[in-house]
């Protein structure tokens, strides 16, 4: 596997992302379990009223994949920032929005999508039917690489300060509401038989609108992050 | 106008409880914004003056 | 084309802005104050009581105008952070900085005046409407903005990074209003409707407009005062706030 | 040729440099001296264009780099302070990830021969970087100057923590760039020890 060019940088970037997270899988079993363990949380908070079980489940498992997206935000440039391949990132001849959306890409495929895979079962927890679970899981797929666009923006702004894991929440957790909203919603309304497409195609446009502009508005984060 | 009497005029209708609090609030906000600007202005002013004074510049 | 640019930076430096702004803020104050007056009296004794809610409604000469400042102070706030990252001039990052505070204090007026409205006309201190939810998170994105340029402590860096984060959420708070208005539709009867506004004679209009008009100009007195006061902050060791004497 | 006309910099309040006006002609060695503090790092990183300067220009070849950030970029290796190594990598990926985000791919047995070109033992190819001393680590990092021919090199106390040996395996990379008409800008503590005739000094801080 060897090419040049921009194509070649952004998948090698992406292949040594993933090869770093294979070699750090604790990192991503502790992400999965925060999900689990968050979604478990609810019924126990609330009772185990299966009829109010079934009417939260959307939002918790969208709550819960929105934490725990925003959980392992927090290392997607920091050990980068660290170790001075950021800086060999903004050196090289590609467009940096590039490369941070191949960085994006990684993040999504290890945090979002494993996500998105064990969201059927938390869904059968929460005596979702069938057809719920179906469009669960798929607004999941649809709405999480949203999270890891948006969420890479709050990431870089706060690179390298002092609680800025804490304040990259604060940042980013209100830019996740239309998301969470549209996600959320889509289960409720085919429920009500109104049809998830209108969210659904919503989900879409959300993250049509991110992939050209949060890579962006990340790249000019991380160049100020890093001079 | 509509006010007999400044009884009435307090009393809002029976809303005062609402109207008035929404006034006050907003009205001591802006106040107090002004006044602690004013004192940072000072404030700022001050420790300038000094650092300059303290520096010798001949003002 | 360089020169222009570099007559531009003289005439927007802070050593010209501080006396400028200083010349500016007596004017802004007194309009202010006069619009403020003026739009109390007809608010209160001109404006006549509104036949469905009664006296209650004297709130919106309040609320209304803080909650337009509250939107509008965050658009200039980017506006002045996108000069900012565009020209990198220093002065436009101290007037996004300097507004930063101001737009948080009319969001939080607009949301705690709008509770005491909306608890005599709705019968509850809150709503989910796509209005109030909106302005939540607009409170939310002051503070994110004013949090992370307080956290950095080098203070280019902070005035890029917050510029960007202002020029972000001017994207999202639209998206939220329209993604709260749809979500609303779907729980239509949780809430009352609170769209449809309600018929308003043109005094009311008129002591609204006026008091939005203070808010305005007293936005403009504050912003400039505090700018003032990040000028004299910042440039303590620049010479010529050592050598002229401030006022 | 690299030209560097009128630059400042300032950390916060503290200004660190002004007025550096320095041209280097191909061939040359630029050596960066001064004690710390004086602003060596931010020379460097303002040269790479990571750092914009306060004031000032900087030109590769005639152009502001500013203006043709993808021809410079793609003709220079910088190595920093923070040497760009991931932990979890071997030396060999990591050099291949590096050379490949660059764009400069190298096969596997380019980077072996540049990792023994510098004296990283055989031993550590398998590794992860973490494991390895600091000077290997180093040595790691330097190797990228051996894949291959990127006409400018930054390179930040790149003698630090080298043994020797490998400190003089990298004087005789460094004239070998300059003869072949490459320009190395490196900030150090001590001589470099290069023929007097291709080194230009700068000393910052006075």
């Amino acid at each position: 596997m060897m090419q040049g060019g921009l194509a070649g940088a952004v998948f090698g970037l992406i292949q040594r992302d993933l090869l770093l997270t294979w070699r750090r899988r604790a990192d991503i079993a502790t992400t999965l379990l925060f999900f689990v363990i968050v979604a478990t949380l609810f019924p126990l908070g609330v009772g185990p009223e299966p009829a109010v079980l079934r009417t939260i489940a959307p939002g918790v498992l969208w709550i819960a994949a929105l934490l725990s997206c925003f959980l392992s935000l927090g290392r997607l440039f920091a050990t980068d920032y660290q170790d001075g391949t950021l800086e060999q990132m903004l050196l090289t001849p590609h467009p940096l929005a590039a490369l941070v959306l191949g960085k994006i890409a990684a993040h999504w495929l290890v945090s979002g999508l494993p996500v998105v895979v064990l969201s059927p079962l938390i869904g059968l927890q929460f005596g979702l039917s069938g057809g719920a679970i179906a469009i669960l899981t798929f607004s999941l797929l649809l709405g999480t690489p949203t999270l890891s666009l948006v969420g890479s923006i709050g990431a870089a702004l706060t690179l390298g300060i002092r609680g800025g894991n804490l304040l990259s929440a604060l940042l980013v957790l209100p830019l996740f509401i239309p998301v969470l909203i549209f996600g959320a919603g889509a289960v409720a309304s085919s429920e009500s038989g109104m049809g998830a497409e209108g969210h659904l195609s919503l989900l879409g446009a959300c993250v049509v609108l991110a992939i050209p502009f949060a890579p962006w508005a990340t790249a000019a984060a991380l160049r100020i992050a890093v001079e | 106008m509509q006010w007999n009497s400044l009884n009435e005029f307090l009393a809002m209708g029976g809303y005062g409880v609402y109207v008035w609090p929404s006034f006050g609030v907003t009205a001591l906000c802006m106040i107090w914004e002004v006044l602690i600007l004013r004192r940072r202005h000072a404030a700022a002013r001050t420790a300038l003056n000094q650092s300059v004074a303290s520096a010798g510049v001949a003002l | 084309m360089k020169t222009d640019r570099m007559n531009w930076f003289q005439w927007s430096s802070p050593q010209a802005f501080y006396p400028l702004a200083g010349k500016l803020i007596p004017w802004f104050a007194c309009v202010s104050m006069v619009c403020l007056a003026a739009g109390l009296y007809m608010g209160f004794l001109v404006a006549p009581t509104d036949f469905q809610q009664g006296d209650s409604y004297r709130i919106i000469f309040v609320h209304v105008p803080a909650a337009w400042m509250s939107m509008f102070l965050y658009v200039v706030m980017a506006g002045w952070a996108a000069v900012g990252l565009g020209l990198k001039a220093r002065p436009s990052f101290m007037m996004a900085q300097a507004i930063a505070p101001t737009g948080a204090l009319f969001t939080f007026l607009a949301l705690f005046t709008g509770a005491f409205w909306g608890k005599p006309t709705w019968g509850a201190w809150w709503v989910w409407d796509a209005r109030l939810t909106s302005e939540l998170i607009l409170l939310f994105q002051y503070a994110g903005v004013m949090l992370l340029h307080a956290s950095i402590d080098d203070l280019r860096r902070a005035d890029r990074a917050s510029a960007v984060l202002a020029l972000v959420g001017v994207v999202n708070v639209p998206i939220i209003y329209f993604s709260v208005r749809w979500w609303n539709t779907l729980h239509q009867g949780a809430s009352i409707s609170v769209t449809a506004a309600p018929k308003m004679a043109a005094t009311m209009l008129a002591a609204m407009g006026i008091m939005a008009l203070g808010f305005w100009m007293y936005s403009a007195a504050v912003t400039l005062l505090r700018v003032r006061c990040i000028i004299l902050e910042r440039e303590r060791h620049a010479s010529w706030v050592q050598i002229e004497r401030v006022s | 040729m690299l030209d560097i006309h009128d630059l400042s910099c300032h950390r916060g309040d503290r200004k660190l440099f002004g007025q550096v006006s320095v041209s280097v002609p191909v061939g040359r060695l630029l050596s960066i001296e001064g004690s710390n503090g004086s602003g060596k790092t931010t020379l460097l990183r303002a040269i790479c264009g990571l750092t914009p300067p306060d004031q000032g220009t900087i030109r590769w070849h005639g152009r502001s780099i500013t203006e043709q950030r993808e021809t410079f970029t793609s003709g220079l290796i910088y190595i920093g302070h923070r040497i760009g190594l991931k932990d979890d990598l071997t030396p060999m990926e990591n050099i291949q990830a590096a050379m490949q985000m660059s764009g400069h791919p190298v096969t596997t047995a380019l980077a072996r021969a540049a990792l023994e070109a510098i004296g990283v033992e055989p031993v550590c190819y398998r590794l992860p970087t973490r494991v390895l001393s600091e000077g290997q680590q180093r040595r790691v990092a330097l190797a990228r100057l051996w894949c291959s021919d990127q006409p400018l090199w930054v390179l930040d106390e790149p003698f630090t923590a080298l043994d020797a040996r490998s400190s003089q395996l990298l004087r005789e990379r460094l004239q070998r760039q300059v003869e072949r008409g490459g320009i190395v800008v490196a900030a150090t503590h001590q001589a470099i020890g290069l023929d007097p005739s291709t080194v230009q000094q700068l000393r910052l801080g006075e």
